[in-house]
């Protein structure tokens, strides 16, 4: 596949994972407004945002745990408003959450295989299988061990695994450097240029501004659930209110 | 003289896995240190060893020169030692006056029946709990006082909540504050301003602190020593400027310097 | 302003602490005096020591301690199916599904009705084992449906509330449906019909007397733990269901309808209950609107016995509780000279769960849930 | 009509669901035998009974339910009209269409021997008396009452409130008829009960309909202002609140005390009935209410309580009978409370909360079965229990077990006790300690809290308080057997406690009047004597049905209901401006890059 940086202006109908003029509310409280998103393939991008301005409410009405109230979630040409998280999943889009949160007591392979929870072609999950296992030999390694005792680092590659498993389309990563040592926000950033280098389309929600944009092809700012800035990833690292309010940090939930 | 706090060969195991294995780590009177370490290094478990929460397997632990292996938590805490949680956990429902106050109960004595008869004991104590209660929500400006002092903590945001749990361990008047990631979370200016609180806090209250802590800005800036943990062990300590050249914490912990990546 | 906490004594234990360690140390001793009692009465009824608390001590023989230990595991294996159902909900919800034992009930109630039916007809003697299957698969089927019922319409809305919430519900729901198969039913004790003769006659096996029907009690009970045992083990819904019992949000994330995991949760535990209701009705041809109450509660403390959200554990937490149950007040009460031991037997049980959740409060074959597992 | 327009579109989905579920639970109404056996107890004689009432209620709360539409913010809402009165209308049919099946059914065919009230009976009681009724007729009736519920979205607001208000009254005043019948007496008030309430029972008809409209045309004009006068008290100042509430309780304590002097045996012995339970209520509501300790095995204490008063006071007492007066057996039954708190809390004050609930709950029994047992029968009588429990004397009066009244203020008295304890706790270290444990116990105990020592302190004060109960109940009963002592009468408190409002007093206060006055105590009959043993079918479905809509009770502290509803809480400090948004990043923070 190839790695090729879509710019941000086009509207194609290619696009992997839309949002169109999405708004949602959590009670009577007005969360996104008017949002629009488009992820096209084989791209990188991130969400940055402040403290409570809608980033894990926009990967929540991705993943369908949140009902837009107007507007269209377009999952691969297909409005998929109405449709449960499962149904999302099979078709193509899946997450890595936020401190890994893996099943801790079951295996690592146990956590794989629900990865393709899923999926019935038996080949294909081997085939997928082995797809990991060549991206992190170290996983193949402990296969039969309980999760909970990797290592950071490990638990990390795991959880990506098991989202791999779902052979995604588009990959959403929600906060890959949140509390963790800078070694292994390191050692995150890294294998998510990796994959995105084999033609995984990622969308990335990061507190870490700085970091996120150093890897990624575009970029959008959430403020209080209107995005404010749309723009590539160069472009967003020159703009100075940016750097000025967001870069060199941010701020979690 | 003693150290502070002493630790002597500490070994923690959890399912016939290690997770502190032979740590020895001393503070002393006035001190602040850091400690970091990779996830899953062993740096939590170190506070809940000390603060009693968990039960180490080996070692010993040493406050003020006595031991304090096989004490609740709270006589742990009445000797003087309190904490914060990595995850904030506040008492969502009591309102932020009442989270400080609940926190001296320590430092308290009246019982039911000074309640039921209301005595003058009780009543100056109440006030006294009272007061000191607003004279620690005081030290974090004007953020936790005024109309919110009657308001529940679960409606704080997320940087007051991180203050309000400062405050609440301030109000068990410890001598030792142990602090688990205090900036965890919060954007750089909130970052920077609790940074210098943690610096007023050993000047102006006279606490000893120990620091865990990811972000090395605040680690540089508060810390008079870094102790660094991986796997249950030391494997680095002295000054900031030491550990961060040093070419195993860099291997294990902190990694190529990011600017060169991209 | 820090606090100088000096010249106190630091290593003390609390009262309590002292208090629990002598309630420990007199609950051992009674344990340990009867049962030497017991052993001295069985070398010689006339000893000393086997008079000293109990003088009409007359010993127990062979067989009727064998006795006991049938009837005590045939009982276990009630507790055991219906723990079952506890530890999977415990595993799934956290929480304690209290109205669990009521499913028993209504399973053995339907199964009363089934069977009487076919009784009347006269089936049940000319054709007895097609008429237990459907009474079974019937009752089966009412139980399991049951069970769903409360979940869909108590439980579910209460996935998000605050650990004691649900707990409460349920305790609702033991009450509406105890008092609903009351009003529909009536108050009194139903009689299930007369067992061919087949089945009610005693067998000897391994020099053990034990009834037809308990017979058929165990091998039931083998199948269904056996299909258990398969399911969650070896199917994908059986990993399905462990990955929603340890974080829910993220199983969803893995496009597991957690719903439906948790409605088949509760059916297989339904069912489980649904299969001793049945046999229970067999072995003690007799139910009640209060016959699941008991049980029910026993079953609980097998679970916990067993230690909790664990299978295997649930199964050897109810056969230990059940021999506990009919062989301590025997072996050790009654050498102690208390009288009418038989009367204690529920309260026995009870003092296994207390002492229990004293002694190892993760259960005997438990996996530590340790507060990170469940927060 | 060629073209249907949409508004008239319905939602068969939606009637059919509810249909189905109005006729299932009128079904199940029927079978559980509701109607007959409520039929006995006349509303408004000779046209409603309380069994009528069982079952029309059921269309009408559905055809309510079916034809209301979820309100959404931001959303505009088509205004109620003609299709929501069909789906109203459709949906009491089919729930009536459920009980004229029952009846072809109880006509045809003989299920009398699992289902006991598959009856000539109920259909007698469903044909309304009337030999050939056609059992079609319950659909119109479905159907009517199902319009009826529908249209109470089409009428005013302040009108619907008239409607319900004036419905209450006479269904109240049904109700209350035996206490007011007994109360006449002491007013010299019989003209005016006999003016209102037929001799065998239920209201007159004409002075029904003028009490409902009165009653209705009040609240049409005072539109609601009780309710504003509950919004104010609720956004007082807390020395304003503190003041009023004073007040309040005063008004409310003269009452109680004035009142039984003019009533008879019947309300008072009621009266006593709800104030034993309301003492056990009160002191559970602080183990589970302040402390958030569910102890389901409340009911030792009780038993504590009435066996220790009947040992020390009664000459019957099988081994030991000193034969004391009531108020010294008093202290020992204190100090017996306390030990058996101490010794109950102690093995369980460590376990997680569902873990404590059971066990406590097998506490209960074990007591239980050990009072009944041989083993203990030489000492406290086994299954026949101790009698001759004296009265108590309390120097300047005597009260006897029969002298309800007197019972009544004694009861009222450990009460009022119960309730100061209760307030002045609350407020104290050791009641915000119980609040911090109750939000977080190993938080707590790190902040220095002896949750061990707190929690057991729960457990006595609320010991203590349960055997005062236990004590006066051995005095009024005049004897203690061991089935009294169920747990049952545990469940019920809770039940008591939960439908009132956990760490509510008012609330416990308001439950204990309605549930144990009203539908009667596990074997204490309440105002409605007919529901016999369907009391506590209603108990279970009230726990329930409160868990699952009203978790905080019908008169909630503020606590507990900030407790269950943060979100709501939290959303209004947003919309009024009070909530604590991050501050806006305004500096750079230039040190914050690795």
């Amino acid at each position: 596949m190839n790695t090729e940086i879509s710019n941000s202006e086009t509207t194609d109908p290619s696009a992997l994972l839309e949002f169109r003029q999405v708004n949602t509310h959590y009670g009577a409280v007005h969360i996104l407004k008017d949002v629009d998103l488009a992820i096209y393939p084989g791209e990188l991008v991130c969400l940055l945002g402040g403290n409570a301005s809608g980033k894990t409410t926009t990967l929540k009405t991705l993943l369908g745990m949140v009902t837009p109230t107007s507007g269209e979630v377009v999952l691969d040409g297909e409005v998929v408003n109405n449709q449960p998280t499962s149904y999302r999943v099979a078709n193509g889009v899946t997450m890595v959450p936020e401190n890994r949160r893996l099943f801790k007591r079951l295996t690592v392979k146990e956590n794989l295989m629900l990865g393709a929870y899923l999926r019935n072609d038996r080949d294909g999950i081997n085939e997928d299988l082995e797809y990991v296992y060549d991206l992190f030999p170290r996983v193949k390694e402990r296969l039969s061990q309980k999760a909970g005792t990797l290592s950071g680092g490990e638990q990390q590659m795991v959880a990506i695994g098991r989202a791999l498993m779902s052979r995604p389309k588009v990959l959403l990563m929600d906060e890959p450097s949140m509390g963790l040592a800078p070694a292994l926000v390191q050692q995150n950033f890294e294998l998510i240029e990796k994959i995105n280098n084999e033609g995984m389309a990622i969308f990335m929600v990061e507190q870490n501004a700085n970091m996120a944009l150093s890897i990624a092809d575009r970029g959008w700012v959430l403020l209080t659930g209107r995005v404010i800035l749309d723009d590539t990833a160069e472009a967003l690292r020159a703009n100075e209110d940016l750097q000025k309010a967001y870069l060199g940090g941010g701020s979690g939930e | 003289m003693s150290h502070l706090l002493e630790i002597q060969n500490l070994q923690v195991t959890f399912g016939g896995l290690d997770a502190l294995s032979g740590l020895n780590f001393h503070v002393d009177e006035g001190e602040i240190v850091s400690v970091i370490g990779p996830n899953g290094a062993g740096k939590t478990t170190f506070f809940n060893t000390i603060t009693g929460l968990v039960e180490p397997t080996g070692g010993d632990i040493l406050f003020q020169g006595d031991s304090v292996l096989g004490l609740e938590p709270n006589e742990v805490t009445s000797l003087g030692i309190a904490r914060t949680f990595q995850n904030v956990r506040l008492f969502p429902n009591m309102t932020i006056l009442e989270n400080v106050m609940v926190a001296q109960h320590c430092r308290t004595s009246q019982n039911v029946f000074g309640a039921l008869f209301q005595t003058k004991a009780f009543k100056k104590e109440e006030q006294e709990i009272r007061q000191r209660a607003e004279e620690i929500l005081g030290f974090f400006g004007s953020r936790l006082v005024g109309y919110r002092l009657d308001q529940a903590a679960f409606m704080l945001s997320y940087a007051n909540r991180r203050r309000l749990e400062i405050a609440r361990a301030m109000a068990t008047q410890p001598r030792l504050m142990l602090l688990d990631e205090p900036v965890a979370g919060m954007n750089p200016s909130e970052t920077a301003e609790l940074t210098e609180l943690i610096g007023r806090l050993r000047s102006e209250w006279g606490f000893t602190i120990v620091i865990i802590e990811h972000d090395m800005a605040v680690v540089k800036n508060v810390s008079d020593r870094v102790v660094v943990l991986d796997h249950g062990v030391p494997i680095a300590s002295g000054s900031y400027e030491e550990v961060s050249t040093d070419p195993d914490v860099i291997e294990a912990y902190l990694g190529r310097p990011v600017e060169s990546h991209s | 302003m820090a606090a100088t906490v000096e010249g106190k004594s630091k290593r003390r234990t609390p009262l309590v602490d002292r208090f629990l360690f002598v309630v420990k140390v007199l609950l051992i001793g009674l344990v340990t005096i009867g049962f030497l009692a017991f052993i001295a009465q069985q070398i010689s009824p006339d000893n000393w020591f086997a008079k000293w608390r109990n003088p009409g001590a007359t010993g127990l023989s062979g067989d009727q301690i064998k006795g006991l230990v049938i009837s005590g595991l045939s009982q276990g294996v009630f507790y055991g199916l219906i723990a079952l159902g506890y530890s999977m909900v415990y595993g799934v919800l956290g929480f304690i599904n209290f109205a669990h034992g009521e499913v028993f009930m209504v399973s053995a109630y339907t199964g009363y009705i089934a069977a009487n039916k076919f009784a009347a007809n006269g089936m049940w003697e000319s054709n007895f084992a097609l008429c237990l299957l459907i009474v079974l698969l019937l009752s089966v089927m009412v139980s399991t449906v049951t069970a769903v019922l409360t979940e869909r319409i108590a439980y579910r809305p209460l996935r998000n509330s605050p650990r004691l919430i649900p707990l409460i519900t349920s305790i609702g729901v033991s009450f509406v449906l105890q008092n609903a198969v009351l009003g529909i039913f009536g108050p009194g004790t139903q009689g299930y019909p007369q067992l061919p003769e087949w089945l009610a006659k005693q067998r000897s096996i391994l020099t053990f007397e034990i009834s037809g029907i308990k017979i058929l009690v165990f091998l039931v009970t083998i199948v269904s733990m056996t299909g258990l045992w398969y399911l969650v083990e070896r199917t994908k819904t059986g990993k399905a269901m462990r990955a929603v019992a340890e974080d829910k949000e993220i199983a969803s994330l893995m496009g597991i309808n957690v719903n439906r995991i948790i409605v088949t949760t509760f059916a297989v535990g339904g069912a489980m209950a649904g299969v001793a209701g049945v046999m229970f009705g067999l072995l003690f041809r007799a139910v009640n609107p209060m016959t699941g109450f008991l049980p029910g509660i026993k079953a609980f403390t097998a679970a916990v016995v067993g230690g909790i959200g664990n299978l295997g554990g649930a199964m050897s937490g109810g056969l230990a509780l059940g021999s506990a149950e009919s062989i301590a007040p025997q072996l050790i009460l009654e050498p102690l000279g208390v009288p009418g031991v038989t009367q204690l037997k529920d309260a026995v049980a009870f003092t296994v769960l207390v002492m229990v959740l004293l002694f190892k409060p993760s259960g005997l074959f438990g996996e530590r849930l340790s507060q990170e597992d469940r927060a | 009509m060629t073209t249907l327009p949409s508004s008239l579109l319905l939602d068969w989905k939606r009637i059919f669901k509810w249909g189905s579920i109005c006729a299932a639970a009128l079904l199940f109404v029927s079978l559980v035998g509701m109607p007959i056996k409520l039929d006995p107890k006349s509303i408004i004689s000779p046209l409603l009974s309380l069994g009528y009432v069982s079952l029309l209620w059921l269309p009408l709360i559905f055809g309510y339910v079916a034809s209301s539409r979820v309100v959404l913010e931001g959303v505009e809402t088509r205004k109620p009209g003609l299709p929501d009165l069909l789906t109203g209308v459709l949906t009491g049919t089919i729930g009536g269409a459920g009980l004229t099946l029952l009846m072809l059914g109880i006509e045809n065919f003989d299920i009398r021997d699992p289902l006991i009230n598959w009856s000539p009976q109920l259909l007698e009681v469903l044909a309304f008396g009337a030999r050939d009724l056609n059992s079609a007729v319950w659909i119109g009736i479905g159907g009517a009452l199902g319009l009826v519920g529908a249209g109470l979205h089409l009428i005013p607001e302040n009108l619907r409130r008239g409607a319900s208000y004036g419905f209450f009254t006479v269904l109240a005043l049904a109700i209350f008829e035996p206490a007011l019948d007994d109360m006449s007496e002491g007013f010299r008030l019989e003209w005016l009960v006999e003016l209102i309430f037929e001799k065998r029972g239920g209201l007159k008809l004409w002075p029904a309909i003028i009490l409902a409209l009165l009653i209705g045309l009040i609240s049409v004009v005072t539109k609601g202002k009780a309710k504003n006068a509950v919004a104010q008290y609720r956004e007082q100042e807390k020395s304003q609140k503190k003041k009023t509430s004073v007040v309040l309780f005063g008004i409310v304590a003269a009452l109680g005390i004035v009142l039984p002097i003019f009533m008879g045996t019947y309300v008072n012995s009621l009266l006593a009935n709800v104030g034993i339970f309301l003492l056990l209520a009160l002191g559970l509501n602080i183990v589970v209410g302040l402390a958030g300790i569910l102890d389901l095995g409340y009911v030792a204490f009780f038993a504590v309580g009435a066996y220790t008063t009947a040992v020390l006071t009664s000459e019957l007492s099988p081994f030991f009978a000193p034969g004391m007066t009531w108020v010294l057996s008093l202290v020992f039954v204190i100090i017996l409370a306390a030990l058996t708190g101490l010794f109950i809390g102690a093995p369980v004050i460590r376990m997680r909360g569902d873990y404590l609930a059971i066990v406590t709950l097998g506490f209960g029994e074990i007591i239980r079965l050990l009072f009944l047992s041989d083993f203990l029968k030489p000492y406290f009588g086994g299954a026949q229990g101790i009698l001759g429990v004296p009265g108590i004397d309390l120097g300047v009066v005597y009260i006897s077990g029969t002298d309800t009244r007197g019972i009544f203020y004694l009861v009222l008295f450990f009460c009022a006790i119960a309730v100061y304890v209760s307030w002045r706790l609350q407020a104290s270290r050791l009641g915000r300690s119980w609040m911090a444990i109750r939000e977080d116990e190993q938080v707590a105990e790190a902040m220095g809290i002896n949750t061990v020592n707190s929690k057991l302190m729960a457990f006595v004060v609320g010991a203590v308080l349960a055997s005062f109960a236990g004590a006066i109940m051995a005095a009024r009963v005049g004897s203690v057997f061991p089935n009294s002592f169920m747990i049952l009468i545990s469940i019920v408190i809770l039940v008591v406690v939960i439908v009132g409002g956990m760490g509510s007093i008012p609330g416990v206060f308001v439950g204990a009047f309605v549930l144990i006055g009203v539908l009667g105590g596990p074997k204490q009959p309440g105002l409605l004597q007919e529901f016999g043993s369907l009391k506590l079918l209603v108990y279970g479905m009230l726990l329930v049905y409160m868990m699952l809509q009203k978790p905080e009770g019908l008169v909630p502290s503020a606590r507990r209901t900030q407790e269950l509803h943060q979100e709501e809480f939290l959303q209004d400090a947003w919309l009024k401006g009070t909530d604590d948004e991050d501050e806006e990043q305004t500096v750079a923070g230039e040190e914050a890059q690795i």
